[in-house]
């Protein structure tokens, strides 16, 4: 019996929310603000079994000495950034910040180096022919090779700013942007599968788990 | 005070972090990963911050009995429903999202996932929507933006090696007709000449065409996911790592702080 | 039937033939405490059930613990949770069903002890360097006042004329900083975009809604409206609850900020940030209000959406130019080119790595592929 | 003429929407289907779990979300009638927390239909966090990471737990993906243990496993709603993803039709011009 209520509760949300494609409608209004409600609640609730409890309480609780008064720091910071409730004192928050901004400076040089520049860079160390059981094999991927060279070096001329882009540079850069066109094209096409499928979900829930007809 | 410290702290927290990128020995080595820790219990608690701004948001409009009031007030009561029955559950299983946890069964399964899920399934709409307004051949970038969406689509799915040659020939077709009725009305003799021949040249390709995207249509798709796309996604991470390194630079060095007024 | 039981014998009447060739040494470049044993697999490998790692500790007659198991095929192993400092040796205990044999005791102790320098990483240093000498150089040129030059980027120019044309229209601005926290880079790009947005709607004295996914963010975002009102001269038009919270959940947000388009109409839509799935969902909306809409993030499995659904979009890196853009600062503008330089010694190292990789593979000599083998980074 | 042209250019897209949606919906009503043959790769995962003796032990992985619902889940049920219709034990854990619902959810309505008896046929560990320092533990005693099921019963009070110590009691591992965790089931389970390993995913993370597969590191890969599709197809118990293919197929082919649809009409509009 429980199971047939809250099927058609999960039913009515569902079509609640495709209401919205038709347009903005009350009961569009009234999911979007249960949604938006009970979804921050739900990760609050997330937050304090998954992050705080294991990060800050069961770690204070298990470990001895400097691994555990060395949590002090994150809770200064943390009481520093509710410190904006207080007005006269709520420019303390702004150290709590910037710490998290020193952290995404500190990464974002490290993760971008690691993660991206260099393997992408060494990723792009091609031979320009590749050897291969025949000929036409070998000149279709050696071709590969060529293509992936040279649209990853226009794509980045695209990017150049401080010289106008004419001439050389101009017809560079143009290139680039095919490259690009072509690569976001495909991109796009790449992920209305996906898309469907979500929807190709919703629609079976709705057919199958409620109406029972499929 | 107020301006001097926040960047100290910004500027010692990122070079501590740089400077242990290269040193795997302790205390440096497990830095990221304690900062990472640190950062997740400050947001946590960041989070009252954003709830006061949410709840208070909607109940000045509960209070002043504004428009759309009653949706506010049910945001409020779907907040405090939700948190209550959360711990409630969490506190009686051990974790909220255990086996018997009625939050689970009950809230999580057929309200918060039918939500979600449905919510995102809209972008199967508007997908279709985006591609159907936005995919116009005006220019040549734009044109080549939607022949590749097109052959990836359709190399995607199965039958789209049966459906591609049809619709290559129609629209090898249209240009034919077009060029064709574009040359009857120029005046210039060459240029008639270059566009009767181009419609000629769109009818004599439809069959070679036509065969080729019969056999590898998905070949092909694959082809410009793995060749074409994958040059041009390499040139623009390099270009997005230097300009996130530039970016870094610049908070650290406090060039750039929007941040801090 | 007859090669079955062949194996069968084989199986329990021999013995595996040992590893050869054991060798242990300290785990480079890692925090201490880990030794890594190679050895060569038997010959018998096909039929060895595992290999066993026996660590002796002191000396090669000093205690012996099972390290350790791997299956067949296995040929190296790292020895972890070890005493820095302390003398191991290692043997690999061969198993074929309940057979065993062991190979040679490592000649040679393997001692554990912790790095200084991440050998691995050191292109990363030098690019770092580099960048940051290049970086320097040109802070000198700026301040000395040379002049820098940038190109047009239009999604940047169309700011003002997308704010105006809200306010002709008496709509408020709406601006989507995305999912992104603060501790992610390009929110940081669109903080800075949004001050001088905020700037100019201030001026027009036009409203300014900014919906936030994170707490701190939106936190940052108050301050960064306040001080854009304040340069303009306009503090008294702040409204601090225009920019407010809605919640840590991806669609949710999506839900709450598409619910906003609709009832409050804005003008013109900003998504300038870090964004994932839900983008297209905010773009179409965004477009079907009709909305003037800019986008900017360097997720790149998004662009095409915002490409396709939004009129102006800031690919990748053009973000992360912006807040030099549109403050002409000289010491911002002088980062632009340092990172233009530093794209044309990749070009370089690009043709040059070809051009090594092209010789490695026509004349089979493995010497030349240094280059690549340098930016191996694990 | 023209003007229907131009009509074409400025489809309300609410016309749009309602097409589309019934393209999805139709092929599920008439259960129209298309003929498919199954991918070379799920035949192998399915051939890989189809020769295992009745008793083995199936070590099932959820490693997704309700994002990906979709896609997955169907996997998981095949996956689950697949193991259960041959008499296999199934062991199912989690690296993603959210996901640990759905996996409890198939797994007790697919248990049912099988009639089959929880701690004797199949078990639930559940979540725990450190990914892969969970997989390397684990290769080395599953109670060191697992000492109880979800429920908190201890393991080696359940019957079907009591041989099974490491990844050599499990005969197959199928991870069920969303993101990355299907490559530290490949770098930790597989390369340190030589553990068999299946992957499913989402269409998005599964093309890039085709290494894996040729370099044998995995036994099979079930890619995105086709993936499901076929190993529904395999196991002769057709649903969501088998009829949602016929959708799939329609909907791209419906695009491109509305991408040629709209260009026909702007290309009239900018003639008259």
């Amino acid at each position: 019996m429980a199971q047939v209520f809250w099927t058609w509760v999960a039913a009515f949300l569902t079509l609640a929310i495709f209401s919205f494609l038709y347009k903005d409608n009350p009961f569009y209004k009234f999911a979007e603000h249960i949604y938006v409600g009970s979804s921050a609640a739900f990760w609050l609730v997330y937050l304090w079994y998954f992050d705080i409890k294991p990060k800050l309480i069961d770690a204070w609780r298990m470990n001895t000495g400097l691994e555990k008064y060395i949590l002090i720091i994150p809770a200064i910071l943390s009481v520093f950034i509710l410190l904006r409730f207080i007005r006269p004192i709520a420019w303390i928050s702004r150290w709590a910040i910037a710490f998290t901004v020193g952290m995404a400076a500190g990464l974002g040089i490290t993760a971008n180096l690691q993660g991206f520049l260099v393997p992408q860079i060494q990723a792009t160390f091609l031979p320009v022919w590749v050897p291969s059981h025949n000929f036409w094999h070998s000149l279709g991927l050696s071709v590969n090779n060529w293509i992936l060279v040279i649209g990853t070096v226009v794509t980045i001329f695209y990017f150049y700013f401080s010289k106008e882009h004419k001439g050389t540079l101009g017809a560079l850069s143009r290139a680039g942007i095919v490259f690009i066109m072509i690569a976001f094209g495909a991109s796009f096409g790449y992920t209305v599968m996906a898309r469907i499928s979500l929807l190709i979900g919703r629609v079976y829930f709705l057919i199958h788990n409620w109406l029972h007809i499929v | 005070m107020r301006r001097e410290v926040p960047i100290a702290i910004t500027f010692f927290t990122g070079v501590l972090l740089v400077v242990a990128f290269f040193i795997p020995h302790e205390p440096f080595g497990s830095l990221e990963q304690r900062f990472n820790d640190w950062y997740i219990i400050v947001s946590g608690f960041a989070m009252i911050l954003g709830l006061d701004s949410l709840l208070l948001h909607h109940w000045n409009k509960v209070s002043r009995r504004s428009q759309d009031w009653f949706h506010s007030l049910s945001l409020i009561l779907a907040f405090f429903i939700t948190l209550f029955w959360g711990f409630y559950s969490g506190i009686h299983t051990g974790n909220f999202l255990s086996a018997q946890s009625t939050f689970r069964k009950y809230f999580y399964l057929y309200v918060f996932v039918p939500l979600q899920a449905t919510m995102f399934s809209l972008l199967a709409f508007f997908i279709a929507s985006a591609a159907y307004r936005a995919f116009r051949a005006d220019r040549f970038e734009a044109t080549l933006l939607l022949f590749s969406a097109g052959i990836v689509m359709l190399g995607r799915v199965p039958m789209g090696n049966q459906v591609a040659p049809w619709i290559i020939g129609f629209v090898l077709l249209l240009f034919a007709f077009l060029l064709y009725s574009d040359g009857r009305k120029e005046v210039d003799s060459l240029r008639r000449a270059l566009k009767f021949g181009g419609a000629i040249l769109s009818l004599l390709l439809i069959y070679p065409l036509a065969w080729f995207f019969l056999k590898y249509t998905a070949a092909t798709a694959g082809w410009i996911m793995n060749i074409p796309q994958l040059a041009a996604k390499r040139g623009i991470f390099i270009g997005i790592a230097l300009g996130g390194i530039a970016m870094s630079l610049r908070i650290i060095l406090g060039i750039e702080k929007t941040y801090l007024r | 039937m007859i090669v079955q039981s062949f194996i069968f014998l084989l199986l329990v009447s021999f013995k595996p033939a040992p590893a050869t060739h054991v060798r242990a040494y300290d785990t480079p470049n890692d925090a201490g405490g880990s030794v890594t044993v190679k050895w060569d697999l038997s010959k018998d490998d096909s039929i060895v059930t595992k290999y066993e790692i026996i660590r002796i500790i002191g000396s090669p007659n000093g205690e012996r613990v099972s390290a350790g198991f791997v299956l067949r095929g296995t040929n190296s192993y790292r020895d972890v949770d070890l005493k820095n400092g302390q003398k191991y040796y290692y043997m690999i205990r061969t198993w074929a069903d309940g057979e065993y044999s062991d190979s040679e005791i490592t000649p040679t102790p393997a001692i554990p002890k912790p790095q200084w320098f991440h050998t691995k990483r050191v292109v990363a240093l030098v690019i770092l360097v580099i960048f940051t000498l290049l970086l320097w150089y040109y802070l000198q040129l700026a301040k000395k006042g040379a002049p820098l030059w940038i190109r047009k980027i239009a999604g940047l120019e169309a700011i003002d004329e997308a704010v105006g044309r809200s306010v002709e229209m008496g709509r408020p601005i709406l601006y989507i900083l995305g999912l992104g926290a603060i501790s992610d880079i390009p929110t940081i790009a669109g903080l800075a975009i949004l001050k001088r947005v905020a700037k100019k709607a201030a001026e027009y004295e036009a409203e300014i809604i900014v919906p936030n996914y994170d707490p701190i963010v939106m936190v940052a975002a108050q301050e960064t409206v306040k001080e854009g009102f304040m340069e303009a001269g306009r503090p008294d038009l702040y409204r601090e609850n225009n920019i407010m919270f809605l919640t840590q959940d991806q669609f949710g947000y999506a839900a709450g900020v598409d619910g906003i388009m609709v009832r409050e109409k804005p003008g013109a839509i900003f998504l300038q940030g870090l964004f994932f799935a839900e983008s297209l969902i905010l773009a179409e909306t965004g477009h079907s209000i009709g909305a003037i809409q800019i986008s900017g993030t360097t997720s790149v499995t998004q662009l095409p959406f915002f490409i396709a659904a939004t009129d102006y979009t800031l690919i990748g890196e053009e973000m992360y130019a912006a807040s030099a853009y549109l403050t002409r600062d000289p010491l911002a503008l002088s980062t632009l080119k340092a990172e233009d330089i530093m794209k044309a010694l990749f070009i370089a190292l690009v043709g040059l790595g070809t051009i090594f990789e092209s010789i490695a593979i026509l004349t089979g000599a493995q010497g030349f592929h240094f280059l690549k083998n340098l930016f191996n980074m694990f | 003429m023209r003007k229907y042209f131009e009509k074409l250019a400025q489809i309300d897209r609410r016309i749009i929407y309602l097409i589309l949606f019934l393209t999805v919906l139709l092929p599920y009503l008439f259960k129209i289907s298309l003929p498919m043959k199954p991918l070379p790769e799920v035949v192998q995962a399915y051939k890989e779990i189809d020769q295992l003796p009745p008793g083995s032990v199936v070590m099932i992985s959820i490693d997704y979300d309700a994002a990906s619902m979709p896609e997955v889940q169907p996997m998981l049920y095949a996956i689950l009638r697949h193991c259960f219709s041959k008499n296999l034990k199934v062991v199912m854990l989690g690296h993603w927390p959210l996901g640990i619902p759905l996996g409890v959810t198939a797994l007790n309505e697919v248990a049912k239909e099988y009639h089959k008896k929880y701690g004797v046929d199949y078990v639930f560990l559940g979540f725990r966090p450190g990914l892969a320092a969970v997989i390397i533990n684990m290769g080395k005693e599953i109670r060191s990471v697992f000492a109880e099921d979800y429920w908190g019963t201890p393991l080696d009070s359940l019957p079907m737990m009591r041989n099974v110590h490491t990844y050599d009691d499990i005969a197959v591992i199928v991870g069920l993906e969303a993101g990355s965790v299907g490559d530290a089931w490949v770098q930790y389970a597989q390369a340190r243990y030589n553990a068999k390993i299946i992957l499913g995913g989402t269409a998005v993370v599964a093309p890039d496993w085709y290494p894996y597969l040729q370099s044998h590191q995995i036994v099979g890969l079930i890619g995105g709603l086709r993936g499901a599709a076929d190993y529904e197809n395999l196991v002769h118990h057709k649903a969501l993803a088998y009829y949602g293919m016929t959708p799939q197929a329609a909907v791209h082919i419906l695009i491109v039709i509305f991408i040629i649809l709209g260009n026909l009409g702007y290309i009239a509009l900018r003639r008259r011009k």
